[in-house]
């Protein structure tokens, strides 16, 4: 039982980030990013290369990975979504360009960082054993503390912060955020960065314990949505919750329904729509998203 | 001036399962354009340069025809590919009604089992490989207990079924064989718990892609599991080393022939000039590199196959061949009797190896028939 | 006195509609200005114009004597120029607090802001029984107070109210009527003031212009106006 | 006579909140009748009640002695009680004609099968439709905007775009949810001239909210008022203006200085 | 106006039953028919996802209805000795049965909830695969015959395509009269009420409602003919494969249906067909590009969508000004 409980937390760690950087695009731009995973896979590849390529320190590979991911972000949204939200007349029309990139992505990282899976060494070595009931590796704690870091620093910029907060307004009404003086195209710009920022942080820590290759991408984009959905689209607390709730789940589903075997995640699948069509804005979300 | 011959490769080269196909088709070319350096292929009184013409089915089966149409409008008759079950099955028709051979990397029998009559297996599939695995580890190392574990896909899910059929059949208990994982899946500790519990002996990861299997390994030794792990799906050292370090020692696959025991020169040239060409080798390209050797050499001893499959599957039942990639006397044959009823299988040599420090190593070398 | 604000020659399209056609208006320092008309005339469409929301097809204006067509919203905030806009365009999912906080986006001194949030909230005491809740569960009453207060916070020398009344009860109506009359007093901040409670808007203001389908059709002193026939009969009605 | 509504005790809660509590009263057949209240009393609440868009706690609303409360909101419109929306709600992609003619969907008598297949009952209700939308065009003097896309227009007309959907419906009862709002005098009072019309010709029986009370006295014969979800007080224009409780809650006392 | 639409309709079908056969067997590219065949059912699935989007849908499941008229039409095939021409109706009927079930609950969702709820779908209804017996789970269902003969009253209206030299050819034929016959009725429905009432709900569901539109059946409605046109569309390619796979369907396929889609024009009822038509074929003649294919193909898609966000058809827009 502990055990189960402590997978569910550290699962629900990292995928509680992971959704953060997907909401906060989606509450600012009302754009699904469906390379949100890509991002991530990335941020991965990037770290990878620096740390096991370049031979530098993790943190470093760490920071690279931010860093180029902010700016591929910035240049995403600045070249690519501004114009076309700009220009477009249905909102979803946001998701082709998205699922674009997200191949392109795919393409890219096929082409510079190859098929293979790639991983980075353990950064620490060792296992937690507490007489056999909750046996956990050191580094994992490590990431899901750090982690919890972040998410919590994160919160605390997006409340306690300028920056923070003018990107909050601007998720709720352009216009008035406009007329505070907020820049809109630049704000956008930094939540996009944000966002993205986020999604390769994520892919440098993972690098370490799951390794990335290329086909990471898609699959994670659909969790996280499944994530904000969970918690509700657009709220940052419910993309937290989701990402919880989602960890717990598999975590418990996998280990209640194992003697079913192959039915785990239809059971998760299909108690997920259950639960929407029950709560259609999900845990915290505002109705309708 | 010299003629070309077009191979096709049909197969998954983007998107998530990109490994598969990319290795293949790197493969090939580094084969074709190996052999066109030495100044091309003679078969029959003509000599030709290889080409290779390859198409991303994006692991569509959808796609796959599409791309078997398109072999079958360039005039190709041999194509290598698909990478999975589904993929294999689709293009079958296309195949036989143009006059394809294919050499599929998918383990269904209805392919090779007559009345199909293009499909080729490529490979040793699970069924063949699991029960020779099983044997040596339970006569070697006093294996009793096994577990399997599947992504919940078709190909993972057959080869688990085949494996727990060849396991029982071999008197092996098996204490857990219905625990699946999304393949997206990027942590497995809840995924093994319930299988480590079952304290198995031996832990199978059927049709484990090379990207889940040192997760698995990693997660299943953290979880304080201490018996055998093994596959029968090929398996790249680096990406072990990278992602489980010393934790993947002792991790049993099937491989090629590249181990310093069995590779020859031949194959040492091979790793060398695809490590040039693209910058890194796979190791799983070694259970690839057979398929376009034996449609070169099949033709060399019927160059009327060229144009004609039906003389090409004649050819298949007595054909005979030097094996260059393996040192010693090993043959390049059609095989496939016992599992197919017809010869429709590519007698490639069953390497099982073992991972330690980096490198494998091989455990133990048999035959299928 | 001197003109803060002129607005000379404006003419405004969506698309293919032509909304403002030549529109000029101008605010002294300290005065408080009546934009009345009826729907559509392009009341909004000039508030949008002066705050660059809209970027104007020809004509200009000018802030304290400097070009300000062409300025993004953004930079107009920074010059001092605040905006109330239309239908309240409260942040809804954020606190009172922190409405109040955007709406000193453009100022960095820490001391001056909490200085002027005290202000607001001594001039509105009911935000400060609210000070914590949600915006959007609160009263259109209370919310549009909050917008205005919001506004005061960039400490504005020009404040564009649009609409303030819309969808608000007689008696708030009135509080809000009154705090205008109290910050144009107190604090010195020249007022343009869209309104479709003519009476009201009158009423509070030193001069007015009325609009008709994007052109000035009347102007002049508000008292003068409030007794002119054709504004009792386009703007006023009979009895209250 | 029975009455054409009767609200019978209707409470509704949102979580801890009370929106509207106990409220009762009739309304009778042909009459104008305005709901007034502070912001945020329930007014809006009330009327989604009674057109049972949101299930009501307790209470219900009876329709010419039937209970419509709990029915779906569709078959609520099919009977005859529709409402227009306090927000200016329209479908905004469509023209100011297309708006009026695809709300016309009550009246049809074709089944949607019929307007796939393009019967002949099928056309002669498209061509009912358009003329009748015409009509309401001319009825509201929308004519100069008809075929204005509905996202280009300014809140006034918006207003009366809305009231031209409820109109399409062939309402037997209207609930307008702050028709005058955005609106100057004088187009107030046109719009208050056209209400009346709506009564006198059309004979629909008018519910409404509104804040502008020069409008609300002229229009009403009675007035409701509630404050925090409960009734004060009922009665007819002038009862309302000298109702203490309602001066007191809502209407404040006259100030000459601020022209109110 | 009416005649100009028939004239352009007339010259639709020479060109698909006249002019293509006449190319390619000029050509010798035999190989286009199995791709004109591909784009046509895919953008028969896709018919139904742009409907779902005229109500305000936005639909990623439609692989699982695909996936779903596959199974029926095949299990019906292999173990009832159905006719496939049977089958492929029933298939159809069959998905709109479960999405009316399924739509039920589900529609009541809007926006990115809807839409991530059907890309589970996708995802469930492939596991389901994997695990019901009569789907035969992993293995899937292959060798299914190539579809017989239909004939009424003796009278042969399609021959089995056994005794077909070519097909392909046949193939080619069906599915452009099934896209025909979807792309007619997409277009009927668009253009009478009932196009207009999903427009209306599309564009605010509340006022639909207000206005008395049943939006609950309407919106089930349009989601089961969606699901019908994923239903014939998934048996199709399962007989052309002769095999049918849990994988044969996946959340790829229910993305690129919805790629389709925005590719072509929300605003434009035969916006999917050309978003099928130009996605699918490009990728196939990019294929020259070998490894930078991909690169070439979302690069191209991307560039698309920045010149024209709101689709390839709103060039028409600009010349006519109209929808
Ligand atoms: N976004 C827009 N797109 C197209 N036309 C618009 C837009 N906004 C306003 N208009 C048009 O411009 C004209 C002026 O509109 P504006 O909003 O300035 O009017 P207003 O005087 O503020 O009216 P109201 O009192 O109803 O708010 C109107 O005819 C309106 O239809
Ligand atoms: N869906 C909801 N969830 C929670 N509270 C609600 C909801 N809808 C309304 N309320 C609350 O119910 C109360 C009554 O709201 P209502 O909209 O009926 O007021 P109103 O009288 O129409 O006010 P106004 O004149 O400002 O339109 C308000 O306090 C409002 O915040
Ligand atoms: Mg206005
Ligand atoms: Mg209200």
């Amino acid at each position: 039982m502990e055990q189960i409980i402590a997978n569910g937390l550290y699962l629900g760690a990292q995928y509680a980030l992971i959704a953060l950087g997907l909401t906060l695009i989606f509450s600012l731009m009302n754009v699904l990013n469906f390379a949100h995973g890509q991002m991530y896979v990335f941020g991965g590849f990037v770290t990878y290369t620096v740390v096991v390529q370049l031979g530098l320190p993790f943190i470093v590979g760490l920071f690279a990975s931010a860093i180029v991911l902010a700016v591929m972000g910035a240049a995403i949204e600045k070249f690519l979504f501004a114009p076309v939200v700009r220009r477009s007349k249905r909102d979803e029309s946001t998701m082709l360009l998205a699922a674009g990139i997200a191949f392109f992505l795919d393409a890219v990282i096929l082409l510079f960082f190859g098929e293979k899976q790639r991983g980075v060494p353990k950064i620490v070595n060792g296992v937690l054993n507490l007489d056999m009931r909750i046996i956990m590796p050191y580094d994992r704690i490590l990431i899901g503390v750090l982690a919890i870091l972040l998410i919590v620093a994160f919160i605390a910029f997006m409340h306690y912060s300028r920056t923070g907060r003018a990107m909050r307004a601007l998720a709720q009404d352009k216009v008035a955020a406009q007329l505070m003086g907020v820049n809109v195209s630049r704000y956008s710009m930094i939540g996009f960065a944000l966002g993205a920022m986020l999604a390769g942080l994520v892919g440098g820590l993972l690098v370490t314990i799951t390794g990335v290759n290329l086909g990471m991408g898609g699959p994670t984009s659909v969790k996280a949505f499944l994530m904000i959905m969970i918690g509700g689209a657009g709220v940052i607390s419910g993309a937290i919750a989701g990402g919880f709730i989602l960890g717990m789940m598999e975590s418990v589903g996998l280990t209640v329904l194992s003697a079913y075997g192959d039915i785990t995640y239809l059971v998760i699948f299909a108690s997920l729509m259950v639960f929407l069509a029950v709560r259609p804005q999900g845990l915290m979300g505002k109705p309708w998203g | 001036q010299n003629a070309t011959l077009k191979i096709g490769f049909v197969g998954v080269t983007s998107g998530p399962a990109a490994s598969w196909g990319v290795s293949n088709q790197r493969s090939m070319e580094t084969r074709a354009a190996w052999l066109n350096e030495l100044g091309g292929v003679k078969i029959g009184d003509k000599t030709y340069n290889i080409e290779i013409v390859p198409f991303d089915d994006q692991k569509d089966p959808k796609r796959a025809i599409a791309g078997m149409e398109k072999m079958a409008q360039d005039g190709v008759h041999y194509v290598v590919g698909p990478n999975v079950d589904d993929g294999a099955a689709a293009v079958r028709p296309v195949a036989e009604q143009n006059g394809i051979m294919y050499f599929p990397y998918a383990f269904p029998k209805e392919l090779f089992t007559a009345p199909a009559s293009n499909a080729i297996l490529g490979m040793v599939a699970n069924y063949q490989s699991g029960p020779a695995i099983y044997k040596f580890l339970k006569e070697n190392k006093g294996v009793k207990k096994v577990a399997f574990v599947a992504a919940n896909e078709s190909d993972p899910l057959s080869q688990r079924e085949s494996g727990i059929a060849a396991a029982e059949a071999l008197g092996l208990e098996v204490v857990s064989g219905n625990v699946t994982y999304q393949v997206d899946t990027t942590d497995f500790t809840p995924v093994l718990l319930p299988v480590i519990q079952a304290s198995p002996d031996l832990l199978v990861l059927s049709g484990v892609s090379p990207a889940n299997a040192p997760q698995l390994i990693r997660s299943a030794r953290e979880l304080g599991y201490t018996g055998l792990i093994s596959t029968e799906t090929g398996q790249d050292a680096s990406v072990l080393q990278e992602g489980a370090g010393e934790l993947a020692d002792g991790f049993i696959s099937v491989g090629g022939a590249s181990t310093p025991e069995l590779a020859s020169e031949t194959m040492t040239e091979f790793v060398d000039r695809y490590t040039k060409m693209f910058g890194e080798y796979n190791d799983e390209s070694n259970t690839k590199v057979y398929a376009l050797e034996y449609i070169l050499e099949t033709l060399k001893a019927n160059p009327a196959a060229i144009e004609n499959v039906d003389e090409f599957k004649k050819t298949m039942d007595t054909f005979e061949a030097a094996n260059p990639f393996m040192k010693g006397d090993a043959k390049l044959k059609y095989v496939g009797m016992t599992s197919f009823g017809q010869k429709r299988q590519v007698s490639v040599p069953l390497v099982v190896n073992e991972y330690k420090g980096g490198k494998f190593e091989t455990l133990f070398v048999g035959q299928v028939d | 006195m001197t003109k803060i604000l002129s607005v000379e020659n404006v003419e405004l399209y969506y698309d293919h509609i032509y909304a403002l056609k030549g529109v000029s208006i101008d605010v002294a320092e300290g005065e408080t200005v009546a934009l009345i008309g009826a729907n559509g005339a392009g009341k909004s469409s000039i508030l949008r114009a002066i705050t660059g929301l809209r970027g104007i097809k020809s004509g200009q204006i000018l802030y304290q004597g400097e070009r300000l067509d062409g300025t993004s919203a953004a930079d107009v905030v920074r010059k001092g120029i605040s905006m109330v806009p239309e239908g309240r365009r409260a942040f809804p999912l954020m606190s009172v607090k922190d409405n109040l906080l955007m709406g000193a986006f453009t100022r960095s001194d820490k001391a001056e802001i909490e200085q002027t949030l005290e202000n607001v909230l001594t001039r509105f005491p009911r935000l400060r029984e609210r000070y914590h809740q949600q915006a959007s569960t609160m009263s259109g009453g209370e919310q549009q107070m909050m917008v205005i207060g919001r506004a005061l916070m960039a400490r504005p020398k020009l404040l564009l109210l649009d609409e303030p009344s819309l969808g608000i009860a007689p008696k708030l109506v009135q509080d809000i009527a009154r705090a205008i009359v109290a910050i144009s007093r107190d604090e010195k901040v020249s007022i343009l003031l869209v309104e479709q409670n003519s009476r009201m808007a009158l009423s509070i203001s030193n001069r007015a212009y009325a609009l008709s389908t994007g052109s000035i059709a009347l102007s002049g002193n508000s008292k003068d106006l409030m007794n002119d026939d054709r504004i009792k009969a386009a703007y006023l009605g009979g009895e209250l | 006579m029975t009455p054409i509504l009767q609200i019978k005790n209707i409470t509704k809660r949102y979580g801890g909140l009370t929106a509207v509590n106990d409220v009762s009263f009739d309304v009778k057949a042909g009459e104008i009748l305005s709901v007034i209240g502070p912001n945020g009393a329930g007014k809006s609440t009330l009327f989604k009640l009674i057109s049972s868009f949101v299930p009501a706690t307790s209470g219900e609303v009876l329709f010419n002695g039937g209970r419509i409360s709990s029915l779906a909101p569709h078959k609520v419109a099919q009977m005859g009680v529709v409402r227009t929306f306090q927000e200016t709600t329209i479908f905004r992609s469509m023209t100011v004609r297309e708006n009026i003619i695809v709300s016309h969907h009550l009246r049809s008598k074709a089944s949607l099968f019929g307007f796939f297949l393009g019967t002949k009952q099928a056309k002669e209700d498209e061509a009912a439709f358009a003329s009748s939308a015409d009509d309401i065009v001319d009825f509201l003097g929308l004519q100069a905007i008809r075929n204005e896309l509905a996202s280009n227009l300014p809140q006034g007309h918006l207003r009366a775009l809305g009231m031209a959907i409820g109109l399409a419906t062939d309402p037997k009862v209207i609930l307008l949810d702050e028709p005058f709002a955005g609106m100057n005098h004088d187009e107030t009072m046109k719009m208050v001239g056209l209400v009346r019309r709506l009564r006198d010709e059309r004979g629909v029986t008018v519910l409404l909210v509104e804040h502008d009370m020069p409008a609300v006295m002229k229009i009403s014969d009675r007035i409701v008022c509630i404050n925090f979800g409960q009734k004060i007080a009922e009665g007819t224009p002038q009862e309302i203006r000298e109702n203490e409780k309602v001066i007191e809650a809502y209407l404040g006392s006259e100030d000459a200085a601020i022209g109110m | 106006m009416i005649g100009k639409k028939l004239l352009g309709f007339i010259a639709f079908l020479v060109v698909v039953f006249v002019l293509v056969p006449l190319f390619i067997s000029a050509t010798g590219r035999w190989d286009f028919f199995y791709t004109l065949t591909s784009v046509a059912l895919l953008s028969v699935g896709a018919a139904g996802v742009w409907l779902t989007f005229y109500i305000g849908r936005i639909n990623i499941g439609q692989g699982a209805y695909a996936l779903i008229g596959g199974y029926v039409s095949t299990i019906l095939v292999t173990q009832a000795n159905v006719s496939f021409w049977l089958t492929l109706p029933l298939a159809g009927l069959f998905c709109a049965i479960i999405s009316v079930a399924i739509g039920f609950p589900i529609l009541r969702l809007r926006g990115v909830y809807f839409a991530m709820v059907t890309l589970v779908l996708t995802e469930v209804a492939r596991l389901t695969a994997l695990a019901l017996p009569i789907t035969n789970g992993a293995k899937g269902i292959t060798s299914i015959p190539l579809p017989g003969e239909l004939s009424i009253f003796g009278l042969t209206i399609i021959p089995a395509f056994g005794t077909l030299s070519n097909p392909r050819f046949g193939f080619y034929i069906m599915a452009v009269l099934l896209m025909i016959i979807t792309y007619l009725v997409l277009w009927r429905i668009v253009n009478s009420r009932l196009g207009h009432l999903c427009r209306s709900l599309q564009q605010n569901e509340e006022l639909s409602a207000s206005i008395g539109v049943n939006t609950a059946y309407l919106r089930v409605l349009a989601y089961a003919i969606s699901s019908f046109f994923g239903g014939i569309a998934g048996a199709m390619f399962a007989s052309i494969a002769q095999s049918i796979y849990p994988s044969s369907f996946v959340v790829a396929d229910s993305v690129n249906f919805m790629l389709y889609c925005f590719l072509g024009g929300l605003g434009y009822v035969f916006g999917p067909m050309l978003g099928t038509l130009l996605l699918y074929f490009g990728w196939d003649l990019l294929s020259i590009a070998r490894e930078y294919q991909l690169l070439i193909y979302s690069g191209v898609m991307i560039l698309l969508m920045l010149v024209l966000p709101n689709g390839v058809l709103s060039l028409l827009d600009k010349k006519e000004g109209s929808r």
